[in-house]
C-alpha cells in the first residue's frame, strides 16, 4: 500500500469518526509551510480530515498531546504508531490518561525519514482499537536486524575516555539554553509542576551555566530514564541540536546490564525498573 | 598537586546502620581522616540521587551513600531501592565524565565500626590521590 | 507561617571528651558568625540539669526560635533535648544536633582539623534547622481489644495470656472447633505426654474465659485501619445449628445417614454430614457441612431436624458479617502439611494407600483415632511388621519441595519410631534421614533412646517406592555405606514439610504484612523483633512465621501476647510526626511512590478538583499517606520527581541546605 | 489421512523386525501415512552425544533437516525411544540455543529451523481421533491378559521436553492397551532405565537394571511386558535366560554363569514375553502370528497370547 493510499484511509477514518460523533477530535499530522516538516494536527471537524497527512515526514509523537485534555467529556481519537503506542502505554501506567477515554487508530509504521527510526524496535502499535492497515510484522524488531544500534547515542559517548566525556558534556550543556523543550515533548514527563519550575530553594539551581545545565540534564535523565520509551523526541525538538538522547539510552543500557532485557512502554501493567526490586539484584557496593 | 590538598567528602548515612556504626567507631576511639562530613538520613532509601548531583555541583570532591546491608534494612526494603538507584546513578555519573572513584556506595552495619573507619580512610586516600 | 530563624547554638564540652580534642571556643565564635544565629554559648555538660537550664534561660533571654546543640550523637541525647524543649515555647522538632563527639573529637587526632570539621557540622545543622518546621506528634487512641486469627495452640495461648491481663480478645477460627493441629497429635515429644490431655483443658479455658469472645466457623474478611484502630470484618459462616439452644447431645450426629471422609482423621475415617470436629471439640456443638448435607443440597432428608429434641436445626441459616473495632492483631494461622503427592511422583503420587504422611500416622496411633490407637495399615487393616519412615519429604529439597528445614520432623520421626516399636513387638523401623537435628531440651536424649529401642537410622533418601505383591519396596541409598538399599515395607510414613496454612497469604495480604519467598510471615527483625511485623499493631505467633515445634510455638505466642498487652495497656500512643507528607497541589497522581512503600501506607485517592483552565469539576488521583502506617523511611520521596511527597523532619530542602552549607 | 515424516531408526530393519511389521499393519489399518525420510541416517544414540556435542547434534539434525526440506508441513515420528530422545533434544537445542543452531547449519550446510515437532508412536496414537480409529479397527479382544506397560526412560524423560504429565506413572500406553481388552497392571517400573545402552560395556552394573524390571512385572501379576521402544524390547527379552540362570544359581548357592553366557533356552514358566505395543494392537486388529513373524521373539509369545483370547474354560488356539 502506498503512503498516499494510507493517507486516504486515515482521512476517511477520521472523517467517519467525527461524523459519527464517536470522538471529540482526532490527533494526527498535517503539513507545514516548511518542506519536510509536519506538525501535530487536531481534526476537530469532519471537513478538516482532508488536511491529515501520512508520509515519510510524519515524525512527531502524537501521544503527548493526550495530556492536554485529561478529563475529556468524550473519547479522544488518536493515530498511533508503534512509538506512540508505547507512549500511550506509559501514560496509562503513569495514571495520566485513561484507556477508556481513548479511541486509538493503530498505524503500522514503515519507518520515517529520521535517524531514530533506524533503531526502532516497535513499528506495529501495541495497543489500539483498530488497525488501519496490515501490520509490518516485525521488520526490524529483532535487535540484530536494526539498521542502527539501539543505544547508538550512548555508545558514541561511551567510546570516549572519562575526561573526554566530561568535556563532551561540558560542550553540550554550555550550549543548552534550558528552554525545556525536551521536557515538554517527552511523553513520560507528566508532572503537574516540573521540579525545575519551582521557585525558592529546590533541586534545581536557577543559574544559567554549564554546571547547572548539567544538573538539569542528568536529573531529567534520571527522572525519565527507567520509563523512557526511546522515541528520541527530546533530541528532535532541541533547538540547539544537542545529542541528549544518550543520557536515557545509557540508563536503559545499564538496566539491561543489571536485570536483562528491558523496554519501557511495552505493557501498561509492567512496573518500571526503579519502582520495584529483586532480592538478588546485583551491586558492586561491598 | 599540592601535598596538603584536603578533599571534602560528604557521606549520606542511614540512621539505623551506618550512622550507628560511625557512633560505635567514636565510642571505640577509632581514628580516621577528618575529610568526611556525615549527613544523617533515616534510610539510604531516602537519599535522592539529586542530592549527589547537588553535592558535586557545589564542589564535593567525593560523595558516599551508606546504608544497612541488603536484607537488614530497618524499614525492610529501603536499601533494595537504594541499590537499584545508585547502580544506575554510578553508571550515569561515569557516563557524564565524573570519575566513578569519586562516588561510593557502601553497606555498613551498626556493628561494623571498623568497616566505617576503613571505608572513610580508603575513600579519603583514594580521592586525595585523584586530586582536585 | 514565616518563622524567625533566630537560632541558638550550644556547644557541649562533654567534660574533656569534646573540649580536649578540639577548640570549643573557636566553634562558638564561628557559630556566632553563621547566618541566622542569634546566640551561641558553650557549657561543660549540656545534658546535665544546669546545662539544660542554661539553654532554657538563653531561649527566654534572647527570644530564640530554633536550637542547634553541638554535642554527642543524636542517637544519644536528641530525645533528652526534645523533652527539654517541651518546657520552652519552642517546638521540639526545631532542634538539630551536630554530632561533634562521635563524628569529630573522638575519632580525630589533629586538633585544628577536628575544630574545622566541628564548625562544618554546626554549620550544616544550623542550615538544616533553618528549614525545619514545627511538628506535632499525633496521639492515636488505642482500642482495647485484641483479635487473634487462628485457634490452634498458638492462638489459644496468645488469647489466654491477653485475656488474663484483663483485655478483651476475639479469637477467630475458621474450623468449627479450636484446637488446630495440636489436638490431632497423639503424644508430644520428648516427654510423650498426651497431646489432647494438655491442649483440651486450654481449649475449655478459652471458652470459659469472660474476656474471650470465641468465633469458630469464622474467617477474617477485611482489615482496615492501623495500629490501635483496626476495623475488621469477620464472616461467621452458617452452621445450620442454633448453638444458643444446642446442648451438644450428639443424637443428630448418630442418626445422620450421610458420611464423608473426615478431614480431622486425614481421610482415614468417615464422619457424618452434621458433625463435631472431634469429641472434645470447643464449642462442643455440631455444625452441618453444607457440601455433604443432602438436605441442604437436594432438600430431601431432614433426619437431624426430626431427631433433635430441642429443635435447634435451622436449614435456612446464612453467613453473617460482624464488624469489630480492634486495637492489636495476633496472626496465628499455622501450617498445613505439604501435598507430597504432587511433589514426589516416585513415592507413588498417592496411589499406594499404605504410604501415609506423619499427621495421618498421628491419627492412626491416636487412641481416639480411627483404629483406636492400634497401628493398622489403611489398605487391609493388617498390623505392619516393617515400617519405613522418610524424613524431609518436601523439606531441604529446593528442587522438588522447599529449601527450608521444617524443624519438628526429626523429633516426631523419632517419636513415631518409638511408638511403632512400643506398639508392635517384633516390628522393625527404618528411618531415612539427611541429618538428625535435635536442638531442644531432652531432644537428643529422646533420639538416642529411640535408637536404643531398635530404630535403624539410614542416612540417605528414598529414591522410589513401588509395590511388589502386598509389600512396598523402598529403594534408596545408604550414603554412609555408599550402597543401594532396598527395604520391603508394610507401611511407609512420610514426614512431610510444613507449609503456610491454606489462605494465610490472603490474611497477610489483608493486613499488609510481608511474606518471605516461601510464604511465611516476615517478622520485623529476625533477631530483635521476632514477633512483630512491619505493620504496627500486628504480631505473629506460631508456625505462620516459620516452622517450629510446640514449645517454641507457645513461647512465641506468649511473647506476642506480651507485646499486645504492652500496647493495650496504653490509652493512646504517640506516633512520630517525622513521616511522609503529600503536597496535593503538586502531586500528579502517577503512583510511583506507591509500590515503594514497605508499609502500604500510600494509596492513590480520588480527590475532587477543578480542571486548570476550564474550571470543570473533576476528580484526580492524589497520593495519600496513612499516618498510622507510615514509619518515616522516606523511600517514597525519591520516587517522586516533583517532590510532592516529602519527609517531615528530613525534607528535601533541609538535606539540600545541609549539603549547600558545606560549601558556603 | 494423517501424515507424518517417519524416522524408522536402525533397529527397525534388524532386531525389531516383528515390530516393524506390526507398525505397518497398525498404521495401515488406521489410515495413518508414515512417509519414510529420504536417506535417513543413524541418530547417534547412545554414544555420539556423550562423545561430541557437534556429532551428537549433527547426526539427528541431518534427517530432521531433510524432513523439514522435503515435508515442511509434517511432524516427525519415530518408533524408538532412543531415536525419539535424540531427535527431540536436537530439535529443542536448535530452537533455543543460537550456538547449537549455528553448529548444526554449518555442519549440514543447509538451514534447519526445527519448525515441526518430533513425536513418538504413543504421542500420535493417544489422540482422540486415533483412539477411536483403534477401537474401530479391533477385530478381537483379549479376555485374559495382564500387561505391564513399560515406557522406557527416554519416552518419558526429560518430562520438560516430552510433556509427559506424571513421569513416574505415565498413562498413554496403559490406555491404549486397555482398548484391546488387555488389563494393565499397576506396577512400579514404567519409566525406569533398563540399561539397554550399556549392557555391553557395563554389564555388571546394567544387568540388574533389566532384571528388576522383569521381577517387578512378574510380581505384579503381568503376563507380558509391553514396550514402546525396540531397544527396551530387545534388552528385556534377550537377557531373561541369563538372568533366570543366575537367580537359580544364587538360590542354590552355586557360582553364577559368566556374564555374557546365553547358554540355556529360557524356561517358559519363569520367562515373561515382551511385545511392543504395536504388536499387541496388530494382534487385536487381526494380524496373525506368522504375518508378524512373532516367532522371532527370544521368549515364545504364542501360548500366552492364545490363552489370552480364551475365557478360563475355552480352548481356541491362536495361530
Amino acid at each position: 500500500m502506498t503512503n498516499e493510499q494510507k493517507q486516504t484511509l486515515m482521512r476517511e477514518r477520521a472523517a467517519a469518526l467525527m461524523k459519527d460523533g464517536a470522538v471529540s477530535y482526532v490527533i494526527g499530522w498535517r503539513e507545514t509551510r516548511f518542506p519536510g516538516k509536519t506538525a501535530i494536527f487536531f481534526v476537530r471537524d469532519e471537513k478538516d480530515a482532508d488536511m491529515l497527512v501520512w508520509d515519510e515526514y510524519t515524525i512527531p509523537l502524537t501521544a503527548k498531546y493526550l495530556t492536554e485534555n485529561r478529563w475529556p467529556d468524550k473519547k479522544i481519537g488518536i493515530f498511533a504508531r508503534g512509538c506512540d503506542s508505547k507512549a500511550i502505554n506509559r501514560l496509562i501506567s503513569d495514571n495520566q490518561v485513561e484507556r477508556e477515554n481513548l479511541y486509538i487508530i493503530g498505524l503500522p509504521c514503515e519507518g520515517k525519514k529520521d535517524d531514530r527510526c533506524l533503531s526502532c524496535t516497535q513499528r506495529d502499535p501495541l495497543i489500539y482499537d483498530e488497525l488501519l492497515w496490515e501490520p509490518e510484522n516485525a521488520t526490524g524488531t529483532s535487535e540484530t536486524d536494526l539498521q542502527r544500534a539501539r543505544f547508538f547515542r550512548a555508545e558514541e559517548v561511551e567510546s570516549l575516555p572519562t575526561d573526554a566525556r566530561f568535556a563532551h558534556w561540558e560542550d553540550v550543556y554550555a550550549r543548552c539554553i534550558r528552554c525545556y523543550a525536551c521536557r515538554n515533548v517527552c511523553p513520560v514527563c507528566t508532572c503537574r509542576e516540573c521540579y525545575v519550575d519551582m521557585h525558592r530553594t529546590g533541586f534545581q539551581g536557577k543559574h544559567h551555566d554549564a554546571a547547572e545545565n548539567r544538573v538539569f540534564g542528568v536529573t531529567r535523565a534520571f527522572h525519565v530514564g527507567d520509563r523512557c520509551i526511546e522515541c528520541g523526541e527530546c533530541e528532535r525538538v532541541c533547538p540547539m541540536g544537542l545529542p541528549i538522547l544518550g543520557q536515557t539510552q545509557k540508563i536503559i543500557k545499564t538496566i539491561e546490564g543489571l536485570a536483562g532485557t528491558y523496554e519501557a512502554g511495552m505493557d501498561p501493567e509492567a512496573d518500571s525498573f526503579l519502582g520495584k526490586f529483586d532480592l538478588d539484584d546485583k551491586d558492586t557496593f561491598m | 598537586m599540592a601535598v596538603d590538598y584536603e578533599p571534602k567528602i560528604i557521606a549520606f548515612c542511614c540512621n539505623w546502620c551506618t550512622y550507628t556504626g560511625a557512633d560505635l567507631a567514636g565510642l571505640n576511639r577509632m581514628k580516621y581522616p577528618e575529610n568526611v562530613r556525615v549527613v544523617r538520613v533515616p534510610c539510604s532509601g531516602r537519599v535522592n540521587p539529586q542530592f549527589i548531583l547537588r553535592a558535586f555541583r557545589r564542589g564535593a570532591d567525593g560523595v558516599m551513600v551508606c546504608g544497612c546491608h541488603p536484607g537488614d534494612c530497618h524499614y525492610s526494603t529501603g536499601n533494595y531501592f537504594t541499590r537499584r538507584r545508585f547502580m544506575l546513578m554510578r553508571e550515569l555519573l561515569e557516563f557524564n565524565g565524573i570519575d566513578p572513584r569519586r562516588f561510593h556506595a557502601r553497606w555498613i552495619s551498626g556493628s561494623e565500626a571498623a568497616k566505617f573507619r576503613d571505608t572513610v580512610t580508603e575513600v579519603t586516600q583514594l580521592i586525595r590521590s585523584l586530586g582536585k | 507561617m514565616a518563622l524567625s530563624n533566630k537560632t541558638g547554638v550550644f556547644i557541649c564540652h562533654c567534660g574533656t571528651n569534646i573540649a580536649g580534642a578540639l577548640d570549643v571556643h573557636k566553634v562558638v565564635d564561628a557559630s556566632r558568625a553563621l547566618p541566622g544565629v542569634a546566640y551561641a554559648a558553650d557549657y561543660k555538660y549540656l545534658c546535665s540539669e544546669p546545662g539544660q537550664q542554661l539553654i532554657l534561660d538563653a531561649i527566654k533571654e534572647h527570644g530564640l526560635k530554633r536550637i542547634v546543640i553541638a554535642s554527642c550523637s543524636p542517637r544519644m541525647h536528641e530525645i533528652t533535648f526534645r523533652k527539654m524543649l517541651k518546657k520552652s515555647n519552642i517546638n521540639e522538632y526545631l532542634l538539630e544536633i551536630a554530632n561533634i563527639r562521635e563524628q569529630a573529637s573522638w575519632v580525630h587526632t589533629d586538633f585544628d582539623k577536628a575544630t574545622e570539621k566541628a564548625i562544618d557540622l554546626v554549620r550544616m545543622a544550623v542550615a538544616k534547622v533553618g528549614k525545619s518546621e514545627p511538628l506535632k506528634a499525633q496521639a492515636i487512641p488505642i482500642t482495647k481489644r485484641a483479635l487473634v486469627i487462628g485457634g490452634g495452640i498458638a492462638g489459644i495461648q496468645a488469647a489466654l495470656d491477653i485475656a488474663d491481663a484483663g483485655h478483651e480478645v476475639v479469637l477467630v477460627e475458621r474450623e468449627c472447633s479450636i484446637g488446630g493441629r495440636m489436638v490431632m497429635l497423639d503424644k508430644t515429644f520428648p516427654t510423650l505426654d498426651c497431646s489432647a490431655c494438655i491442649s483440651t483443658p486450654k481449649m475449655v479455658d478459652v471458652s470459659a474465659h469472660p474476656n474471650i469472645t470465641l468465633m469458630t466457623s469464622s474467617e477474617v474478611e477485611e482489615v482496615q485501619g492501623y495500629i490501635g484502630n483496626f476495623k475488621v470484618k469477620v464472616r461467621k459462616k452458617a452452621t445450620y445449628v442454633n448453638h444458643d439452644i444446642c446442648t451438644g447431645c450428639g443424637l443428630c450426629e448418630e442418626k445422620c445417614p450421610f458420611k464423608v471422609e473426615s478431614d480431622f482423621d486425614r481421610g482415614l475415617s468417615k464422619r457424618p454430614a452434621i458433625y463435631k470436629l472431634f469429641p472434645q471439640a470447643v464449642p462442643a456443638k455440631p455444625v452441618i457441612d453444607k457440601d455433604a448435607c443432602v438436605k441442604l443440597k437436594t432438600g430431601k432428608c431432614g433426619v437431624c431436624l426430626k431427631i433433635c429434641p430441642l429443635n435447634c436445626i435451622d436449614y435456612e441459616d446464612e453467613d453473617k458479617t460482624v464488624e469489630l473495632d480492634i486495637g492489636a492483631i495476633v496472626v496465628a494461622t499455622g501450617y498445613k502439611p505439604a501435598k507430597w503427592q504432587s511433589m514426589y511422583n516416585e513415592y507413588g503420587a498417592g496411589r499406594f494407600e499404605d504410604v501415609i504422611d506423619g499427621l495421618q500416622f498421628e491419627r492412626l496411633v491416636n487412641a481416639s483415632g480411627p483404629t483406636e490407637g492400634k497401628i493398622k495399615r489403611p489398605s487391609d487393616g493388617k498390623e505392619p511388621e516393617t515400617v519405613v519412615i522418610v524424613k524431609c519429604v518436601g523439606s531441604r529439597d529446593p528442587k522438588k519441595g522447599h529449601a527450608y528445614c521444617s524443624r519438628a520432623c526429626c523429633m516426631y520421626a523419632a517419636k513415631h519410631a518409638h511408638q511403632i516399636l512400643e506398639k508392635l513387638p517384633g516390628g522393625r523401623v527404618f528411618i531415612f534421614y539427611i541429618d538428625i537435628r535435635t536442638p531442644g531440651k531432652g531432644y537428643e536424649e529422646f533420639y538416642d533412646n529411640t535408637r536404643k529401642d531398635g530404630a535403624v537410622y539410614v542416612r540417605g533418601r528414598i529414591s522410589r517406592i513401588f509395590r511388589e505383591g502386598d509389600t512396598l519396596v523402598c529403594q534408596g541409598e545408604d550414603s554412609l555405606l555408599g550402597r543401594q538399599v532396598r527395604i520391603n515395607a508394610d507401611l511407609v510414613v512420610l514426614e512431610t514439610a510444613m507449609e503456610p496454612a491454606e489462605g494465610s497469604a490472603d490474611v497477610l495480604n489483608m493486613l499488609g504484612c510481608a511474606k518471605n519467598d516461601d510464604g511465611w510471615a516476615q517478622e520485623a527483625h529476625p533477631k530483635l523483633r521476632p514477633v512483630e511485623t512491619q505493620v504496627g499493631g500486628v504480631f505473629l505467633a506460631g508456625v505462620c512465621q516459620g516452622p517450629k515445634d510446640i514449645p517454641d510455638t507457645v513461647a512465641q505466642a506468649s511473647a506476642s501476647a506480651a507485646k499486645v498487652i504492652g500496647l493495650l495497656n496504653k490509652d493512646e500512643m504517640e506516633t512520630s510526626p517525622m513521616i511522609a507528607a503529600v503536597a496535593a497541589d503538586k502531586c500528579s497522581g502517577c503512583g510511583a511512590c506507591e509500590p515503594i512503600c514497605p508499609y502500604t501506607a500510600i494509596t492513590l485517592e480520588k480527590t475532587p478538583d477543578r480542571e486548570p483552565g476550564t474550571g470543570k469539576k473533576i476528580e484526580r488521583s492524589v497520593a495519600n499517606v496513612n499516618a498510622g502506617l507510615c514509619q518515616g523511611c522516606g523511600a517514597c520521596t525519591v520516587a517522586c520527581r516533583t517532590g510532592a511527597i516529602d519527609l517531615l523532619g528530613f525534607r528535601n530542602t533541609q538535606i539540600l541546605q545541609e549539603v549547600d552549607a558545606l560549601w558556603q | 489421512m494423517k501424515r507424518y515424516a517417519y524416522f524408522p531408526g536402525c533397529a527397525s530393519e534388524s532386531t525389531a523386525k516383528s515390530t516393524t511389521l506390526a507398525n505397518e499393519f497398525v498404521f495401515g489399518a488406521l489410515g495413518i501415512d508414515l512417509i519414510e525420510i529420504e536417506d535417513w541416517n543413524c541418530c547417534g544414540a547412545t554414544s555420539a552425544h556423550t562423545l561430541s556435542d557437534t556429532v551428537g547434534l549433527a547426526l539427528p539434525a541431518r534427517p530432521l533437516a531433510q524432513a523439514e526440506e522435503e515435508w515442511p508441513d509434517l511432524d516427525i515420528v519415530t518408533g524408538c525411544a532412543s531415536c525419539y530422545a535424540r531427535l527431540k533434544v536436537t530439535n529443542h537445542r536448535v530452537r533455543t540455543d543460537k550456538e547449537a543452531r549455528f553448529i548444526v547449519e554449518k555442519v549440514l550446510g543447509k538451514p534447519y529451523e526445527a519448525k515441526r515437532e518430533v513425536l513418538n508412536f504413543l504421542d500420535i496414537l493417544s489422540g482422540e481421533d486415533e483412539r477411536k480409529a483403534v477401537e474401530n479397527a479391533l477385530l478381537r479382544r483379549f479376555k485374559n491378559l495382564k500387561v505391564a506397560c513399560y515406557y522406557g526412560c527416554l519416552n518419558v524423560r526429560p518430562a520438560e521436553l516430552t510433556g509427559v504429565e506424571d513421569r513416574e506413572n505415565p498413562q498413554a500406553m496403559d490406555e491404549l492397551a486397555a482398548l484391546t481388552g488387555a488389563e494393565p497392571v499397576d506396577w512400579g517400573f514404567k519409566s525406569e532405565c533398563c540399561g539397554a545402552a550399556h549392557q555391553n560395556d557395563a554389564a555388571f552394573e546394567t544387568r540388574p537394571l533389566a532384571a528388576r524390571i522383569i521381577e517387578n512385572a512378574r510380581a505384579c501379576g503381568a503376563d507380558i511386558i509391553l514396550t514402546a521402544c525396540p531397544m527396551c524390547q530387545l534388552n528385556l527379552e534377550m537377557r531373561q535366560s541369563e538372568y533366570i540362570r543366575k537367580r537359580e544359581d544364587k538360590l542354590r548357592g552355586k557360582p553364577s554363569f559368566p556374564l555374557f553366557s546365553m547358554v540355556l533356552p529360557p524356561d517358559p514358566n519363569e520367562t515373561i514375553p515382551v511385545l511392543s505395543i504395536t504388536e499387541l494392537l496388530a494382534i487385536a486388529m487381526g494380524a496373525g502370528g506368522r504375518r508378524l513373524e512373532l516367532d522371532a521373539h527370544f521368549v515364545p509369545v504364542g501360548n500366552v497370547i492364545s490363552k489370552a483370547f480364551r475365557d478360563e474354560n475355552e480352548s481356541e488356539v491362536f495361530i
